[in-house]
């Protein structure tokens, strides 16, 4: 099978090509070239993502007007929607929502950006990374809950230890992806901005954060939701507003009508927060492909 | 395999890139294309490989493949196309295994490849650990292992050193003596053109149109010596090219003032 | 599961959920003690860290029995026909060490020295809607001071309302002796009341089980509540009424350390156990005067809907009542 | 070949290079090219990671000793540690590791195969992208301690509820870092795989997994912590056995010594974990500078 | 600026790249590297410009750098390394922002290079929407806006047409003869060597040590004319790297068999 064994076909071939030369005579064997490339590149498919929830959501109903969901399972949409009713007629829904956004936000953004610093720290200096990414390593699973009687202590049962929860839920996974982002930049590009005299910090903000950019936007996605998913665990100290304390007070009342009410919130936090990240990601990357 | 371009014309956002390219290559036919910088060269190398789809117009094949060949239509692309986590010898086995090879004619393949581009010893080196011209013998490896029937090269040369390119040259001649294959060549090198062309298509500056298409009637062995013949048509297309680009030129001095 | 060979009919298979707390030693003592099998019930425990999955657990089906105050969940998991109370369990009674109020020094030394001064301060729960919830009411309605003047802080976890009451970021709780007692030792939280003088004969905790069971296997819950009775009757003896000699207590206190604070040394287990004793119903006779009393108390705060009757959260029909 | 022939040329050229020119005579002024190069490429330190334990661990062993720390808001690590040895002396350290790894080792391997499936099929798929990027949007933010009463009527009390637990934690984050790292694969090298007519599979598994695999690692660390953490949630549900149950079996008696010990078993874990997945990058990515 | 190169050897893992390199550039000259594909070019650019260190040897820099000069060593790299994040302007622009210009003298000097390499068009392009030979060029336009004393350049015109090399060369010389910067002109084109090289320095193959170093006295100014003595050192240049690449043929055969 080496190239060079094949003279007999070649041979069998003899002249070159003779009529068939002539593509205008061969026109009927001719034929478009297999278009071969294209596909890998999702595009933006409309109502598709509407249309999937409205299904879920009709065959849930149907399930349980019919019985197939039993009741105890899972309440039908329409009941939390009525519980959710209530809760916009009582106005106790914004009071809810301002509380725990305040929190989100302030605590998102903390542990963003010091989630970022640290990151690009660890992804930058070997003595950072040999000393912090243990540390990261570490602390990272350490489940918020089970600290929540020292959190009190240390942190107090007001605001402050609402946002050190969310703050400490989205700094780390923030972490990870940042220095793992840091990590996939294309060194050769630095080395280009090192022969330029670009100074270390130019080359960290226009080189090695743009680069590992994507990166970071994946771990925005995940730290969002681990701080929507605290909200909960936040508002389990002391809490007396918030989506969180709504829906512990609804899981330990089993009110589940109210109980999905209040999950449906987080849910809709999260498409929020899902749908501006995708549009800054198709803002800040629009240099892909 | 014989491929007929039938008013290909292309645009990439405001700037028309190719506008109404009819060509035919015929079956073991060696088609050379030179043009200025951006002119649509390699675009017209993608729509003819079926990677992208024209605008308008169309790009036609006929004729079977030849039984020995695992991927009639092949590239060597002007910026490699590495594997950066493949070693050499699995950037080119990589286009061998879904071909139901066994692992030692792989081998043998893989061997006979990459000691025809001097690649031997760098079997087990990873890209970033190659210079440009060897990235560059990889690709041609990697394209001459799957016998294509229609070699597309996009400038395959252009990183090499003239000996080492000398080499490659008189080896795609043999190759071609064997298999007569089918090949558009893109280059910037006029030589080249006339050394491996039987047809040197010129293009415009962009939107790139067919200036002219010269063809070179010396069969392939014959032009080892120097040859005033090929001499005259390479100057012939150098003061052609040196036109168009003064005419860019003044285009472009006009835009900017 | 302990039958080597199985009787001429084969045991019921009874799944009974606990938490590992000394207020379920009567449930430990019917099995070690083999009351369980006497009545021909082959018991299984499952454990829980909180009473509320336990309570789904019962109306999923997948525990039969369980033990746990009356809170919220309960009664609308009742109330949607999942679950029944069948029994009483343990019970405030004068005399015998019960839940105490607790206050933070801080508030202490700021004049909270009994529950009369409780308008305007803080008072930690674990959760609206539980035992917590409605012990501060009760309190707060004897003392004539507006349910609304004293703020709840609902935090979730025992171990977190004693960490917020230790360092006075709240300023008062109510908790049962044993960890009452453990905590007040301490200097940062003195005891300013029992629980027994605002709520006379409350009743705490409940056994329950699944509506299924009431009606299809009624029977069953019967046997339990027998075994169950024998056990909380050698418990009271041993650790509450203490009619029995010290040795015997010892091996009271012994048995139920092989489930309660298993992990410590006996040593150091047993002070906790013996100051955790309050007495479980004799015969596991329920008190519905407190039931429905804290039926009311839900209901008039708006946790349950007010449709809930004591028939949808009570079969009577297993025990005395009173 | 000296230099002097280049001032000769120099001045030839009408430029007075002078004595300047001759490197030979005024090897005083000659420097070193000055290094740019180099940084950005942290190496492995060793022992830093130990130190920095140690550190942390001596220093709060002496507050605690010393009062600074007072006993209610952190017990000392000896405490802990004690707490620790008895735990191992009483055998019970076995009995709730065990129950532990194997839920979590069932649980994460699940959540991580189904999410980097999950994940390809969004960055390959339109239609995919558009139906399940937004249901994961919605569905992580769901806090699965709020879902726990839900989760006990869906999959029991037994193995099933926990293990679903962590499969559902570590899924999600997979999700989303892996279609973040198949976006991120040069599209180019797609086009060169389709050009040698390679079947759409063998492109997803030579060049868009290989491509992803460093987000993915990175995914892999994010998700093993919150697998970490969510033992604590799985085992609220009828665990007897589990490090998570015995947490919060001494966080509910406000036992800090034993929740510590318990904490630092996670860490331990966390740090096993986190040095595994080191390994594998560094095995995996070798391709990398 | 004049640089000196004493003694410098290099090894990667197993290879040895480059052995014992002695060489003096000196101030306002060009030196052109020629040597087969693989012999350490790129490498021995990356010593120079003080990317890497060498194993052995030394690189040193006499003089001062020019005033006006932003960045006295200034690379053009084989690979083009442009940020795909940023367009063409930005490309250039980045060089620039560290050195406290306003943004009104950067535009002019972006708009300068950029005309000068016939880019004035693609301004806002971003690389990937670039041909090859374009990238080529905003490479090179990057490194000519920060005016640099000394240029490294790895085959800066590889990728480019014969005419718009021919242009960019001519611009080159013009800008050697206003500004008399340094350079190190890595290339395989022979042509392109003997039109701007002062001295031609021949690497061996791999490992590379130095065959040869050719001068040539002719003024650039005076090289632009057919010239028989410039066409004889080109083929003398020929013969040698041939009888190299001979070499490296021979014993790359005898490796394999
Ligand atoms: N980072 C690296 N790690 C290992 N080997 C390397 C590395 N960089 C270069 N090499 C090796 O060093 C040798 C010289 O490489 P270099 O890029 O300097 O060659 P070059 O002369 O520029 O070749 P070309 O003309 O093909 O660009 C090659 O054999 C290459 O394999
Ligand atoms: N993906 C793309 N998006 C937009 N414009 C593109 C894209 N690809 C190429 N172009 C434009 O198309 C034109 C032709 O590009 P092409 O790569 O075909 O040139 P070329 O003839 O191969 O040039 P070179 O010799 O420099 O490689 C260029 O002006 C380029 O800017
Ligand atoms: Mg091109
Ligand atoms: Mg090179």
């Amino acid at each position: 099978m080496t190239l060079s064994d094949t003279s007999a076909k070649a041979s069998a071939r003899g002249e070159p090509a003779g009529a068939d030369a002539s593509p205008e005579a061969a026109d009927t064997r001719l034929q478009p070239v297999p278009f071969r490339g294209g596909g890998f590149r999702p595009v933006r498919v409309r109502f598709v993502g509407p249309l999937v929830f409205a299904a879920i959501l009709v065959l849930w109903e149907a399930g349980s007007q019919s019985g197939v969901i039993s009741n105890l399972v899972l309440p039908a949409p329409s009941e939390a929607f009525e519980a959710f009713r209530q809760l916009v007629e009582t106005g106790q829904l914004w009071r809810h929502l301002g509380a725990s956004l305040q929190r989100l936000i302030v605590g998102w953004t903390l542990g963003m950006s010091l989630g970022v610093a640290v990151g690009l720290m660890i992804g930058l200096f070997s003595l950072a990374r040999a000393g912090l990414m243990p540390l990261v390593s570490a602390l990272f699973p350490i489940p918020k809950i089970a600290l929540l009687p020292l959190f009190v202590i240390w942190f107090g049962i007001g605001e402050g230890s609402k946002v050190a929860t969310i703050l400490f839920g989205s700094f780390f996974p923030t972490v990870i992806a940042t220095s793992g982002g840091v990590d996939n930049v294309d060194r050769s590009l630095v080395r280009m901005g090192q022969s330029f005299g670009l100074s270390w910090w130019s080359i960290v903000r226009k080189i090695i954060l743009p680069g590992a950019m994507p990166a970071i936007l994946s771990g925005a996605r995940i730290s969002a939701s681990i701080a929507i998913i605290l909200l909960v665990a936040a508002e389990m100290i002391g809490a007396e507003y918030g989506v969180g304390a709504f829906i512990l007070m609804a899981g330990s009342l089993f009110a589940t009508d109210q109980l999905l009410a209040g999950v449906a919130i987080l849910s809709a936090m999260g498409l929020i927060v899902g749908w501006l990240i995708g549009r800054a990601e198709r803002w800040l990357l629009r240099w892909r492909s | 395999m014989d491929l007929l371009l039938r008013g290909v014309s292309h645009t990439y956002g405001d700037t028309q890139v190719l506008r109404d390219i009819d060509l035919a290559v015929g079956e073991g036919e060696i088609v050379c294309i030179i043009g200025p910088s951006g002119c649509g060269k390699s675009t017209l190398l993608r729509f003819i490989g079926g990677l992208e789809r024209p605008d308008a117009g169309e790009v036609l094949l006929a004729g079977a493949p030849p039984a020995g060949s695992l991927n009639p239509l092949t590239y060597v692309f002007q910026d490699f196309a590495l594997l950066p986590w493949r070693t050499v010898e699995g950037n080119v086995s990589l286009v061998l295994e879904d071909h139901g090879l066994s692992a030692a004619e792989r081998r043998e393949v893989i061997d006979d490849v990459l000691a025809r581009t001097g690649l031997s010893d760098f079997k087990a080196a990873l890209p970033r650990q190659l210079s440009g011209g060897m990235k560059q013998r990889v690709a041609i490896a990697r394209a001459l292992s799957v016998r294509p029937a229609v070699m597309l090269m996009d400038e395959p040369l252009s990183a090499l050193d003239s000996q080492t390119r000398e080499l490659l040259m008189d080896d795609l001649v043999g190759l071609w003596q064997r298999e007569r294959f089918t090949a558009c060549y893109v280059t910037h090198n006029l030589a080249e053109a006339v050394r491996l062309g039987h047809k040197i298509v010129v293009l415009s500056r962009r939107p790139g149109r067919i200036r002219e298409i010269v063809e070179i009637d010396r069969d392939l062995a014959d032009r080892q010596q120097a040859d005033a013949k090929l001499d005259a048509i390479q100057r012939d297309l150098w003061q052609l090219l040196r036109d168009e680009a003064r005419a860019a030129d003044r285009e472009l001095a006009d835009d900017t003032v | 599961a302990l039958a080597p060979v199985a009787p001429a009919a084969a045991a019921d298979k009874v799944n009974v959920g606990a938490l590992r707390f000394t207020s379920h030693a009567a449930s430990f003592v019917a099995f070690e003690r083999g009351y369980f099998a006497d009545e021909g019930l082959d018991v299984e425990f499952t454990f829980f860290q909180a009473a509320q999955p336990m309570a789904v657990a019962i109306a999923s089906g997948d525990v039969d029995f369980g033990i746990t105050a009356i809170s919220g969940g309960l009664i609308n998991l009742a109330e949607k026909g999942a679950i029944k109370v069948v029994g009483g369990a343990l019970q405030e009674e004068p005399g015998i060490d019960g839940q105490m109020i607790l206050a933070s020094k801080a508030a202490y030394d700021a004049g909270l020295t009994s529950p009369a001064a409780l308008a305007g301060k803080s008072f930690g729960i674990t959760q609206t809607g539980s035992s917590f919830h409605y012990m501060v009411h009760k309190i707060a309605d004897k003392e004539g001071i507006p349910r609304s003047e004293i703020t709840l802080r609902p935090l979730q976890k025992v171990g977190a309302v004693i960490g917020a009451l230790k360092t006075g970021q709240i300023d008062a709780w109510t908790i049962v002796p044993h960890i009452a007692k453990a905590i007040a030792a301490g200097p940062e939280i003195e005891p300013i009341g029992m629980i027994a003088d605002y709520i006379p004969d409350y009743q705490v905790t409940t056994v329950f089980t699944s509506t299924a069971n009431t009606t299809e296997r009624p029977d069953l819950v019967k046997r339990f509540l027998t075994a169950f009775a024998k056990g909380a009757a050698d418990f009271n003896a041993a650790l509450v009424d203490k009619t029995v000699s010290e040795q015997e207590a010892e091996d009271m206190v012994r048995l139920i350390h092989k489930y309660v604070y298993a992990d410590r040394p006996f040593d150091k287990a047993a002070p906790s156990i013996r100051n955790g004793a309050m007495r479980i119903n004799e015969g596991a006779r329920l008190n519905l005067a407190s039931v429905s009393d804290q039926l009311e108390w839900f209901k008039s705060e708006n946790l349950v809907p007010s449709s809930v009757t004591l028939e949808m959260l009570v079969d009577s029909s297993f025990v005395e009542t009173d």
